[in-house]
C-alpha cells in the first residue's frame, strides 16, 4: 500500500520516533499531562510502523539501508527481517501498555523526577528497536550501549544507598560485559571476515571458513557472556541487583527491554554470525545448552528461596531467558523456534507477573509474598491476571508457555539429548513449586492479621488495572492463536 | 701507533662534547640544588653546541668571510671558508639557550620567595605539608 | 732583525709578570694582597704582552697593519681603565664585608690568625663610618 | 593571499602577540578580540590550506623568501599536517572563546602579556607542525615551551616548581632532539627533511651506528616532551597546578603536536621499514605503550584533584598514540592520526567542562562533581559525552580511534596491547561512571562550599540552576558536538586525509 | 695520513681538558657565587676554543652572551637567594641512581660510536661538502654580503633567526609576567653599594669613560655584520650590557631613568615588529614572506642588493630586540621583579 521507498525510510522512523519525543518531553516537563501525551504520542508511531513492516515482511521482502558510512565497508545499517520483527513488535507494542501502567504507578507515588524517568524511558525505547533492526554487529553494539546507559538513570531511580548500589552493579557488569568482551571479539571479527553485516539466512554465519578453532570458541564465548543482559548464569549478578528500581522498571528490563535486547543479541550473534553449521561442527551448541541449562536450573532452586516477591520474580527470569537461548542452541529447527517464540511469551507474561507485583505494592506496599495472604479476595483481576501468567512460566496450556515447551521438548528430542529433557521437566516441577504458592496464599491464605485489614484495600487504579488484564489476556491468545506470531517465527527457520 | 695518535687527535673533541654533555645531564638530575641544575643546564646546552661547530671545522680553512683579491673580486673557493651553516645555527641555538636561562632564574627567584629555599628535597617536603 | 729582538724581549717579559701574577694569587695569604697581585700583575702583563704584537704587526708598515695596531693599542688603553677599576671595586666590596686581612701575627698564631683580625679590626683599622 | 596560507596562519598570531604587547593600556576587552581575531585569521588560512591539500591530492609547500630548499627553509603541508594545523587552530580558537572570564581570574594583572604568551603558543605550534626543517622545528619546539613555561607559572603557589621541573625535562628533551638533529647533520649535511629522507636511503647510512644514535636521541627527546610514561613524572604537577584556560590551551595541544612530530620524524625523515626493520625496538615500544596506557588510567583513578586525573587521562592516551603509531600497520597509524585528532578534542572537551566546573563551585577535587546535573545540566551533558568518548562508546570519535588502535593491534597480533586497550577503556569506564554517579545524585552539601568561592557558595544557595557563562558554555558544547561530529565523519577523514598520509612500506 | 699543523691540537686539547675541569668544579663548588664565576670562566674557555675553530660570529656571541650577560643574571639571581648551600643528602631515590647508570652507558656507547663519525675538520666530510659550499660560492652573488654568516643567517634561514628573536622577547615577556607582579615586602638585597657618596668615583669615572665607547662598537659591530664578525646579536648584547653596566657602576634606579621599564618592553616588540613587517612587506609586494628582493623596486636597486639591504634591516631589528631584552633581564632578575633596588 505503500511505496518501497516509505518501507526503506519505516525503519529509521521507528528507531527515531522516541528520540524525536525527549526533546519534547524535556520542554513540556511542567505540564505532565502534556509530557504523558508526547510519550504515547511516540510509542504510538512506533507501533504502528513497525507494524507496517511486519505487513512488509511478512509479504516476503527484507528492508535493507545504510545510514551513515562511519568505518570503510562497515555502516550504522539496519536491517529489518522477521526476526528482528518479532522482537520489535512485542517491545514496541509492550511499550504502550508499560507507558500506561508506569503513568499510573508514578502519578499514585507521586515520584520524583518524573521527565528525567520519561526521557531515559524514551531513549532505551528508542535504543531497543534500534537494537531490533540493527543491521551488522555494530549498530548492534551501538544501541546496546545506549540502552545500557539510558536504563541507568531508571534503576537508580530511587537515589538512596541500595538503589545506587544496584545501579552500579547493573552498569559495571553492562560495560564491563560489552566493552571488555565484546567489543575486542567484534574487532577480531571485523579483522578476520572484513564485514560485521549479518548474514541473510540462519546456516552460514559470516566466519571466514580456514578460522582456528580455538579462536572461534573465544570470540563465541565473549558474545555469550559479553551481551550480560541475558543473565546466563555467571553474569546475572546485576539482575537482582536492578530489582531496587521502581516496579515499572523491573518490568521494562525484565520483561522487554533489557534482558529481552540481550537474549535477542545474544541469538542474533548465534545464528547470523556464527551460524549453525559452524556451531554444529565445533558442537558449541551442546556445550551452550548444557551452560545455560545449569544457569535454569540453578536460578530456579535460588527462586525458591526468596521471600520477596520481585526477587523470586528476577530469578524466573534468568531462568526463563536461559530457556531462549537453549531453544537456539540446540539448533535443530523446532527447538530455535520454541526458543524464539518464548521470546514473545515470556514477555508478556513476566510483564504482567511484574505488574501484578507493582499494582500490590502501590496498594498495599507490600513486598513479601508471606505477607499477601488473602489479599487474591480483594484485588481479583490483578491475581487472577497473576495465575494466568504464572500458568505460562510453568509452561501449562493452554497459555504460550505451553507453545515452548511444547517445541522445545520436540527439538530437544530431535537434537536426542535426554540431559535437556530431564532439565526442562526438571524446571518445570521447580516454576510449578515456587509459583503456585504466591495465586494460592492470595486466595486461599490467611490474612496475616495486623492493623489494615484487607477490608481496606481496594483494587488497584484502573490505570493500572487495564494494562495489566490487557496482558494477561495477550499471553492467553499467544496460547490460543500461537500462529500469529509463529508465522513470522517460521520464516527466521525456513 | 700514528694511527692511534691520529685517531685521538682526528676525534678529541667530539669526545670532549659527549663529556660534557654528561657531566651537564648529571648535574641537571642528580644535584640537589636547584641553582646547579641550572648550571648543569648551561654545560649540557654548550656541549650540544660545542658538538656543532665541530662539524663545520675544515682543515686548511678559515673564517667564513669571503676575502677579496685585489681587484676587489671574491675568492669563492668553498675549500677556503668553514662550514658557515653550523655557525648559524649555533648562534640561534646560544640566544635560545640565554632565554631559557633567564626564565629558569626568574623561576629560580619565585621559587625562593614561595618556598624559602632552592634545595629540591626541602621543597618536597614544603610541598607535602 | 731587532724588532723581533724586541718584540720577543717584551713579550717575554708580558709573560713572567703573568707568571710572577699567577704565583701571586696562589701564594699570597689574603684577599687584599691577591687582588693586588691579580690587578697589577694582570695590568702589567696583558699591556706588554700586547705592546710586543704591535711592534710585531707594525714590523711591515702597511694601512691595514696601523689598522690593527690601532685597534690593539684601544684594547690596551681600555684594559688598562677597566682592570685596576675592577681590582678597586673588589677590594672596596672585601673592605666593606670587613675580610680579614693578614698580619704576622696572624701567621704566628697560625690558624687563630681571625682572632688577631678581629682585635685589630675593633682598634680603628677601620673607618668610623663603617664601624656597627 | 591563498598560497601565502600557509605562512599568515603562523605570522598572524606573533604579530598579534606584538601588537598585545605594544597596545597595553587599551584594556582586556581589546586584548580579548584581538586574539581571538589573530588565532580565528591563522584557523582560516588552515582550513584553506587543509582545502587546497585535499584538493590538490598533493602536499602544498612554501618557500620561505623564495629560497630553494634545501638552502632555504621550507614549510610542507601534507594531509597528516594540515589536519593537525586545523585541530591546533580550532583548538587554541575554541579556548581563547572560552577564556573571557577565567583568563581575569587567574590573571589579575598583566592581562595583555598572558594573551601574549597564548598567541606565542599557538605560533610555536602552529610552526612546529608546519615547517619542514628539522632545525627551523628546533627553534619553534623552543619558543612554545618558553611561551608554555610563562603561561603554567602564571598558577599560584606550587606551581612554580612544577614549571621548573617541567623546564628541566623540557630542555633536556628539547637538547636531546638538538644533538639528535647534530648527529643526522653531521652524517648527512642536510637540515631539510625532504632531502634528509632523499639522502638516508642510502644503504651505508641506514647501517650506520651514528644515525641510529641520532634517531634514538631525537625520539627519546620528543618522548620526554610528550610525557611518554617513564618519562611523564613532570607533566601531571605542572598541568594540574595551572590556571584554567592554560590548562585548556596546553593539556590537548602541547602532547598531540609531540605525538606528530614523532610521527614526523618516523615515517617523513626515516622511513617505515628503517624504523621497523632496521631498528627492531617496537615490540619494546608497544609493552611500555601499554604500561603507558594501562598506569596511566589506574592512576587517574587513584587522583581525587580532578585535572591531575584528566592529566594522568593523557599519559594514557599517550600510551594509546604511541603503541599506534609503533604498530607498524596501516590500522594502527591511522588509529594512531585519528586519534591525535580525537584526543584532542577529548582533552579540550574535558578540561574546558572541568573548568567551567571548578568556575562555579570554586572546588576543584571531585567533589565538585556534586550534583552537577541538577546545577549545570549543559556542562555536565557535555562532560558525560567526552566520558564515553574517552571510554569509547559509539558514537563518539574515542571509539573509533579505539577501534583503528585495536584492530591494528590484532593485525599485528600484539596482544598484549589490545589487552591493556582494554583493559584501560574499563578502568576509564569506572573513573568517569564514578563521577557520573556523583554528578547525578550528589548534592553540593555546604561543607564542600566552605572551601568554595564565595559566588558559588551564595549560588548554590539561591539558585539551583547555575550554569556556566555563555562564552564557556558556547566553546563547550562546539566541542562536544565536534566530538560527535567527527565520530560520525570518520569515514571521510580517515578517506580524505589520513590514507594518504599513511607512509610507504605499511 | 699526514695532520695539519694548522690546527694547533695540543692547544684544542689543552682548552678541552681545562673546560671539563671548569665544569665539574662549576658543579662541585658549595658557593652559588663562586660557581656562577667559573662557569662564566667556563664560557670563556668555549669562546676560545671556538675561534679557534674560526666560528668567530659564535665565538662574539658567546663572549657577550654566554660570558657576559648569563654571568650577570646568574650574579643577580645569587644575591638573592642563600649563597652558601648545603651538601647533597644521602639520596635514597633510587631513580636518579638508575638514570646515572643508564647515562654512564649510553656515554660509553656514544664515545665508542663516535669511531665512525667522520673525521674532525674533514674537508671531504658530509656536511662540509654538501649545503655549505653552495652558501660559500653563491652567497655573495645572490645578497652581495661577504659575511657568509650573516647572508645565512639572516636570509637563507632567516625565518629560523625571526623566531629567534621571538624566543628572546617571549623569554623577556615571560620573566617579566613571573617576576613584575611581586610586591615589596619579599625584597632581600645585599647592601654592596657603599653608603658614602663618591665612595665608587672610580667605577663612575671609568663607566663615564667606556660607555660611550662601549655603545659605539655596538653601532658598528651592528651596522659592519656584513663585513666582519657581528651583526644584530651581538651588536644588540653588548649595546645592553652598557645599560647594564651603568646600573652597575651607579645603580638601577640611575640606569632606569635613562631606560624605562615600558620603553624596554616597547623596544623588545618594535625590534620584532620590523623584523616580522619586513617579512610582511615583501609578502605584500607579491614575493614570499622575508623575500627581501621584493624590496628591490621600492629602494630602486638591484635584487642582490636589496637582500643585502634587507638583511642590514633585519639585523637592526634583531639588535633592538636583542637589546632591550637583555636590558629588561636584568632589570627583572638583579631587582628580583621589584625594580627598586639590586646587583
Amino acid at each position: 500500500m505503500f511505496s518501497p521507498a516509505f518501507y526503506q525510510a519505516a525503519p529509521v522512523i521507528a528507531v527515531c520516533a522516541s528520540l524525536g519525543a525527549v526533546p519534547l518531553i524535556a520542554a513540556s516537563r511542567r505540564h505532565p499531562n502534556l509530557r504523558e501525551f508526547w510519550t504515547f504520542a511516540a510509542a504510538a508511531l512506533k507501533f504502528s510502523m513497525v507494524l507496517l513492516l511486519a505487513g512488509w515482511v511478512l509479504a516476503g521482502n527484507v528492508v535493507e539501508v545504510t545510514l551513515i558510512q562511519v568505518l570503510p565497508q562497515l555502516g550504522i545499517r539496519f536491517k529489518v527481517d522477521a526476526f528482528g520483527i518479532v522482537f520489535a513488535l512485542v517491545s514496541s507494542f509492550l511499550w504502550i501498555v508499560a507507558a500506561a501502567y508506569t503513568i499510573g504507578y508514578m502519578r499514585s507515588l507521586s515520584e520524583h523526577a518524573q521527565t528525567r524517568f520519561f526521557i531515559c524511558f524514551a531513549l532505551a525505547l528508542c535504543a531497543a528497536i534500534g537494537v531490533a533492526f540493527s543491521g551488522n554487529l555494530l549498530t548492534l553494539y551501538l544501541f546496546y550501549e545506549m540502552l545500557s546507559l539510558s536504563t541507568y538513570p531508571l534503576v537508580a531511580h530511587h537515589q538512596d544507598k541500595e538503589g545506587r548500589g544496584g545501579a552500579r552493579k547493573y552498569l559495571t557488569f553492562l560495560l564491563g560485559g560489552s566493552v571488555g568482551l565484546v567489543l575486542p571479539a567484534m574487532i577480531v571479527l571485523f579483522t578476520l571476515g572484513g564485514n560485521l553485516t549479518f548474514a541473510d539466512n540462519i546456516h552460514t554465519g559470516i566466519i571466514p571458513p580456514g578460522t582456528g578453532d580455538t579462536l572461534v570458541f573465544c570470540l563465541f564465548f565473549a558474545c555469550l557472556f559479553g551481551f550480560a543482559k541475558n543473565g546466563v548464569m555467571p553474569m546475572h549478578a546485576w539482575l537482582p541487583g536492578a530489582m531496587v528500581a521502581p516496579t515499572p522498571v523491573s518490568a521494562l528490563l525484565h520483561a522487554v527491554a533489557v534482558v529481552k535486547v540481550g537474549v535477542f543479541c545474544t541469538t542474533r550473534v548465534m545464528l547470523y554470525v556464527f551460524g549453525t553449521d559452524l556451531m554444529d561442527a565445533l558442537n558449541l551448541g551442546v556445550l551452550t545448552a548444557y551452560i545455560v541449562s545449569f544457569t535454569i536450573v540453578t536460578a530456579s532452586i535460588i527462586a525458591m528461596t526468596r521471600d520477596n516477591l520481585k526477587a523470586r520474580l528476577a530469578y524466573s527470569t534468568i531462568s526463563q531467558l536461559s530457556y531462549i537461548i537453549l531453544g537456539v542452541a540446540l539448533l535443530t529447527p523446532a527447538a530455535v523456534q520454541g526458543g524464539i517464540i518464548h521470546i514473545v511469551n515470556h514477555a508478556f507474561a513476566k510483564i504482567t507477573l511484574f505488574f501484578c507485583a507493582g499494582a500490590v505494592y502501590v496498594v498495599t506496599r507490600k513486598k513479601n509474598i508471606s505477607e499477601m495472604g488473602g489479599l487474591g479476595r480483594v484485588m481479583p483481576f490483578t491475581f487472577g491476571a497473576f495465575a494466568l501468567a504464572s500458568l505460562t512460566m510453568i509452561g501449562a496450556p493452554p497459555v504460550g508457555g505451553f507453545i515452548t515447551k511444547w517445541y522445545l521438548l520436540k527439538g530437544a528430542l530431535d537434537a536426542g539429548q535426554l540431559a535437556i529433557i530431564l532439565v526442562l521437566v526438571a524446571s518445570t516441577m521447580l516454576n510449578i513449586v515456587y509459583f503456585a504458592p504466591v495465586t494460592f496464599q492470595a486466595f486461599f491464605g490467611r490474612a496475616p492479621d495486623e492493623t489494615t485489614g484487607p477490608t481496606e484495600i481496594r483494587e488497584a487504579p484502573l490505570i493500572m488495572v487495564v494494562p495489566i488484564v490487557a496482558a494477561a489476556l495477550l499471553s492467553l491468545l499467544t496460547g490460543i492463536f500461537p500462529g500469529v506470531m509463529m508465522q513470522f517465527v517460521r520464516m527466521v527457520i525456513p | 701507533m700514528d694511527d692511534l695518535f691520529y685517531f685521538i687527535i682526528s676525534k678529541y673533541n667530539y669526545w670532549a662534547a659527549i663529556i660534557l654533555l654528561f657531566i651537564g645531564l648529571y648535574g641537571m638530575i642528580v644535584r640537589n640544588n636547584l641553582m646547579k641544575k641550572i648550571i648543569g643546564m648551561v654545560i649540557f646546552q654548550t656541549a650540544i653546541l660545542l658538538f656543532f661547530v665541530s662539524i663545520g671545522v675544515k682543515r686548511g680553512a678559515t673564517v667564513p668571510i669571503l676575502k677579496f683579491s685585489p681587484d676587489k673580486q671574491p675568492l669563492l673557493d668553498a675549500a677556503a671558508y668553514a662550514n658557515p651553516l653550523p655557525h648559524v645555527l649555533i648562534l640561534t641555538a646560544i640566544v635560545v639557550g640565554v632565554a631559557v636561562l633567564g626564565v629558569a632564574l626568574a623561576l629560580l627567584q619565585k621559587i625562593q620567595r614561595v618556598h624559602g629555599t632552592i634545595e629540591e628535597d626541602e621543597i618536597l617536603e614544603d610541598m607535602r605539608k | 732583525m731587532i724588532s723581533d729582538i724586541l718584540v720577543i724581549i717584551v713579550m717575554v717579559t708580558g709573560l713572567l709578570f703573568f707568571v710572577a701574577t699567577t704565583v701571586g694569587i696562589i701564594r699570597f695569604p689574603d684577599f687584599y694582597s691577591r687582588v693586588h697581585a691579580a690587578g697589577k700583575g694582570d695590568t702589567l702583563s696583558t699591556t706588554l704582552f700586547l705592546g710586543g704584537a704591535i711592534l710585531f704587526i707594525m714590523r711591515d708598515f702597511s694601512w691595514d697593519a696601523m689598522l690593527t695596531a690601532g685597534k690593539l693599542l684601544l684594547i690596551v688603553f681600555y684594559i688598562f681603565i677597566a682592570s685596576p677599576t675592577a681590582t678597586h671595586a673588589i677590594i672596596d666590596a672585601g673592605y666593606e664585608f670587613r675580610v680579614p686581612y693578614w698580619t704576622r701575627s696572624s701567621d704566628k698564631k697560625g690558624t687563630e690568625g681571625d682572632e688577631a683580625n678581629e682585635e685589630n679590626m675593633d682598634n680603628g683599622f677601620y673607618p668610623e663610618d663603617l664601624k656597627g | 593571499m591563498m598560497d601565502h596560507a600557509p605562512v599568515l596562519m603562523i605570522v598572524l598570531p606573533v604579530f598579534a602577540s606584538l601588537a598585545l604587547t605594544l597596545i597595553g593600556p587599551l584594556g582586556h576587552r581589546a586584548a580579548y578580540g584581538l586574539l581571538i581575531l589573530s588565532i580565528a585569521g591563522s584557523l582560516a588560512a588552515a582550513m584553506a590550506t587543509l582545502v587546497q591539500v585535499v584538493q590538490a591530492g598533493r602536499a602544498v609547500q612554501y618557500r620561505m623568501g623564495d629560497w630553494m630548499p634545501p638552502m632555504g627553509i621550507e614549510l610542507v603541508i601534507d594531509h597528516l599536517s594540515a589536519g593537525v594545523l586545523v585541530m591546533i587552530s580550532g583548538c587554541a580558537l575554541l579556548t581563547a572563546i572560552y577564556s573571557m572570564h577565567t583568563a581575569r581570574q587567574d590573571n589579575p594583572d598583566r592581562l595583555n602579556h598572558y594573551y601574549a604568551l597564548f598567541a606565542l603558543l599557538v605560533a610555536g605550534l602552529m610552526g612546529m607542525t608546519a615547517t619542514g626543517d628539522v632545525f627551523n622545528l628546533y627553534v619553534l619546539l623552543e619558543i612554545s615551551a618558553l611561551s608554555s613555561y610563562g603561561l603554567l607559572a602564571r598558577g599560584k603557589g606550587k606551581a612554580y616548581y612544577a614549571t621548573f621541573r617541567y623546564l628541566m625535562m623540557g630542555t633536556i628533551g628539547a637538547s636531546f632532539y638538538l644533538l639528535g638533529v647534530g648527529y643526522l647533520y653531521i652524517m648527512t649535511g642536510s637540515l631539510n627533511m625532504a632531502d634528509l629522507a632523499e639522502i638516508l636511503k642510502q644503504p651505508e647510512l641506514g647501517e650506520s651506528v651514528n644515525v641510529r644514535i641520532g634517531f634514538t636521541l631525537i625520539i627519546l627527546g620528543v618522548w620526554i616532551k610528550m610525557a611518554l610514561f617513564p618519562l611523564h613524572a613532570w607533566m601531571p604537577n605542572a598541568y594540574s597546578r595551572a590556571g584554567t584556560t592554560t590548562a585548556c590551551l596546553i593539556a590537548p595541544l602541547m602532547t598531540k603536536v609531540s605525538v606528530y612530530v614523532m610521527l614526523r620524524i618516523m615515517f617523513t625523515v626515516f622511513s617505515a621499514d628503517y624504523v621497523f626493520q632496521q631498528i627492531a625496538w617496537s615490540r619494546l615500544v608497544i609493552y611500555v605503550a601499554s604500561a603507558a596506557a594501562v598506569l596511566g588510567m589506574i592512576t587517574a583513578l587513584s587522583q581525587r584533584d580532578l585535572r591531575k586525573m584528566l592529566t594522568y587521562i593523557i599519559v594514557a592516551e599517550i600510551g594509546y598514540l604511541t603503541g599506534g603509531a609503533w604498530l607498524a600497520n596501516t590500522a594502527g597509524y591511522t588509529g594512531a592520526v585519528y586519534h591525535i585528532l580525537a584526543d584532542g578534542l577529548m582533552t579540550l572537551c574535558l578540561f574546558m567542562a572541568v573548568g567551567a566546573i571548578i568556575y562555579r563551585t570554586g572546588v576543584s577535587t571531585s567533589a565538585a562533581m556534586e550534583g552537577i546535573f541538577q546545577r549545570m545540566p549543559v556542562t555536565a551533558g557535555v562532560f558525560l559525552i567526552a566520558g564515553a568518548s574517552v571510554v569509547g562508546i559509539p558514537p563518539f570519535c574515542g571509539f573509533f580511534s579505539k577501534w583503528y588502535l585495536l584492530q591494528g593491534a590484532v593485525q599485528a597480533g600484539e596482544w598484549v596491547f589490545v589487552a591493556s586497550l582494554v583493559i584501560a577503556g574499563l578502568v576509564a569506564a569506572t573513573l568517569f561512571f564514578r563521577l557520573l554517579e556523583k554528578a547525578f545524585f550528589g548534592r553540593l552539601d555546604d561543607a564542600v562550599l566552605e572551601t568554595g568561592s564565595k559566588t558559588s557558595h551564595t549560588a548554590a544557595r539561591t539558585i539551583r540552576w547555575n550554569e556556566a557563562p555563555l562564552t564557556m558554555l558556547l566553546p563547550l558544547v562546539f566541542t562536544g558536538a565536534a566530538l560527535l561530529g567527527l565520530g560520525i565523519y570518520t569515514n571521510e577523514v580517515v578517506r580524505y586525509l589520513i590514507r594518504w598520509s599513511v607512509p610507504a612500506g605499511m | 695520513m699526514t695532520w695539519d699543523a694548522s690546527l694547533l691540537w695540543q692547544f684544542d686539547i689543552l682548552v678541552l681538558v681545562m673546560m671539563v675541569i671548569c665544569a665539574v668544579t662549576a658543579l662541585a663548588l658549595q658557593g652559588l657565587l663562586s660557581s656562577a664565576i667559573v662557569t662564566g670562566a667556563y664560557s670563556f674557555l668555549i669562546c676560545l676554543m671556538w675561534t679557534h675553530m674560526m666560528a668567530v660570529d659564535v665565538a662574539f656571541t658567546e663572549a657577550a652572551v654566554g660570558a657576559a650577560i648569563s654571568t650577570v643574571i646568574f650574579l643577580g639571581t645569587a644575591q638573592y637567594i642563600n649563597r652558601w648551600i648545603k651538601k647533597d643528602p644521602p639520596r635514597e631515590q633510587g631513580i636518579k641512581q638508575l638514570t646515572l647508570v643508564i647515562g654512564v652507558i649510553c656515554a660509553v656507547m656514544m664515545l665508542s660510536a663516535t669511531r665512525d663519525l667522520p673525521d674532525w675538520a674533514d674537508p671531504a666530510s658530509p656536511a662540509s661538502t654538501h649545503l655549505s659550499p653552495g652558501y660559500i660560492e653563491q652567497g655573495y652573488h645572490e645578497t652581495a654580503t661577504p659575511n657568509v654568516v650573516t647572508a645565512v643567517l639572516a636570509d637563507y634561514r632567516g625565518y629560523d633567526t625571526m623566531f629567534e628573536a621571538v624566543v628572546v622577547f617571549a623569554a623577556a615577556l615571560v620573566v617579566m609576567v613571573l617576576l613584575r607582579r611581586t610586591s615589596h615586602k619579599h625584597r632581600k638585597v645585599l647592601h654592596l653599594r657603599p653608603k658614602r657618596e663618591g665612595r665608587d668615583t672610580v667605577l663612575r669615572g671609568a663607566a663615564q669613560s667606556i660607555i660611550p665607547v662601549m655603545q659605539i662598537f655596538a653601532l658598528y659591530v651592528l651596522f659592519h655584520g656584513h663585513y666582519s664578525p657581528g651583526g644584530g646579536f651581538q651588536g644588540g648584547v653588548i649595546f645592553g650590557a652598557s645599560f647594564i653596566l651603568l646600573a652597575l657602576c651607579y645603580n638601577l634606579k640611575f640606569s632606569m631613568n635613562r631606560f624605562r621599564e615600558h620603553l624596554v618592553l616597547w623596544c623588545c616588540a618594535c625590534g620584532v615588529l620590523l623584523y616580522a613587517g619586513i617579512g610582511a612587506a615583501c609578502l605584500g609586494l607579491g614575493w614570499n614572506f622575508l623575500g627581501y628582493a621584493a624590496l628591490a623596486d621600492l629602494l630602486g636597486v638591484s635584487g642582490k642588493m636589496a637582500r643585502s639591504y634587507g638583511i642590514l634591516a633585519v639585523e637592526i631589528g634583531v639588535g633592538i630586540t636583542v637589546m632591550a631584552v637583555m636590558v629588561s633581564l636584568y632589570y627583572d632578575l638583579a631587582s628580583g621583579g621589584d625594580l627598586e633596588e639590586g646587583l
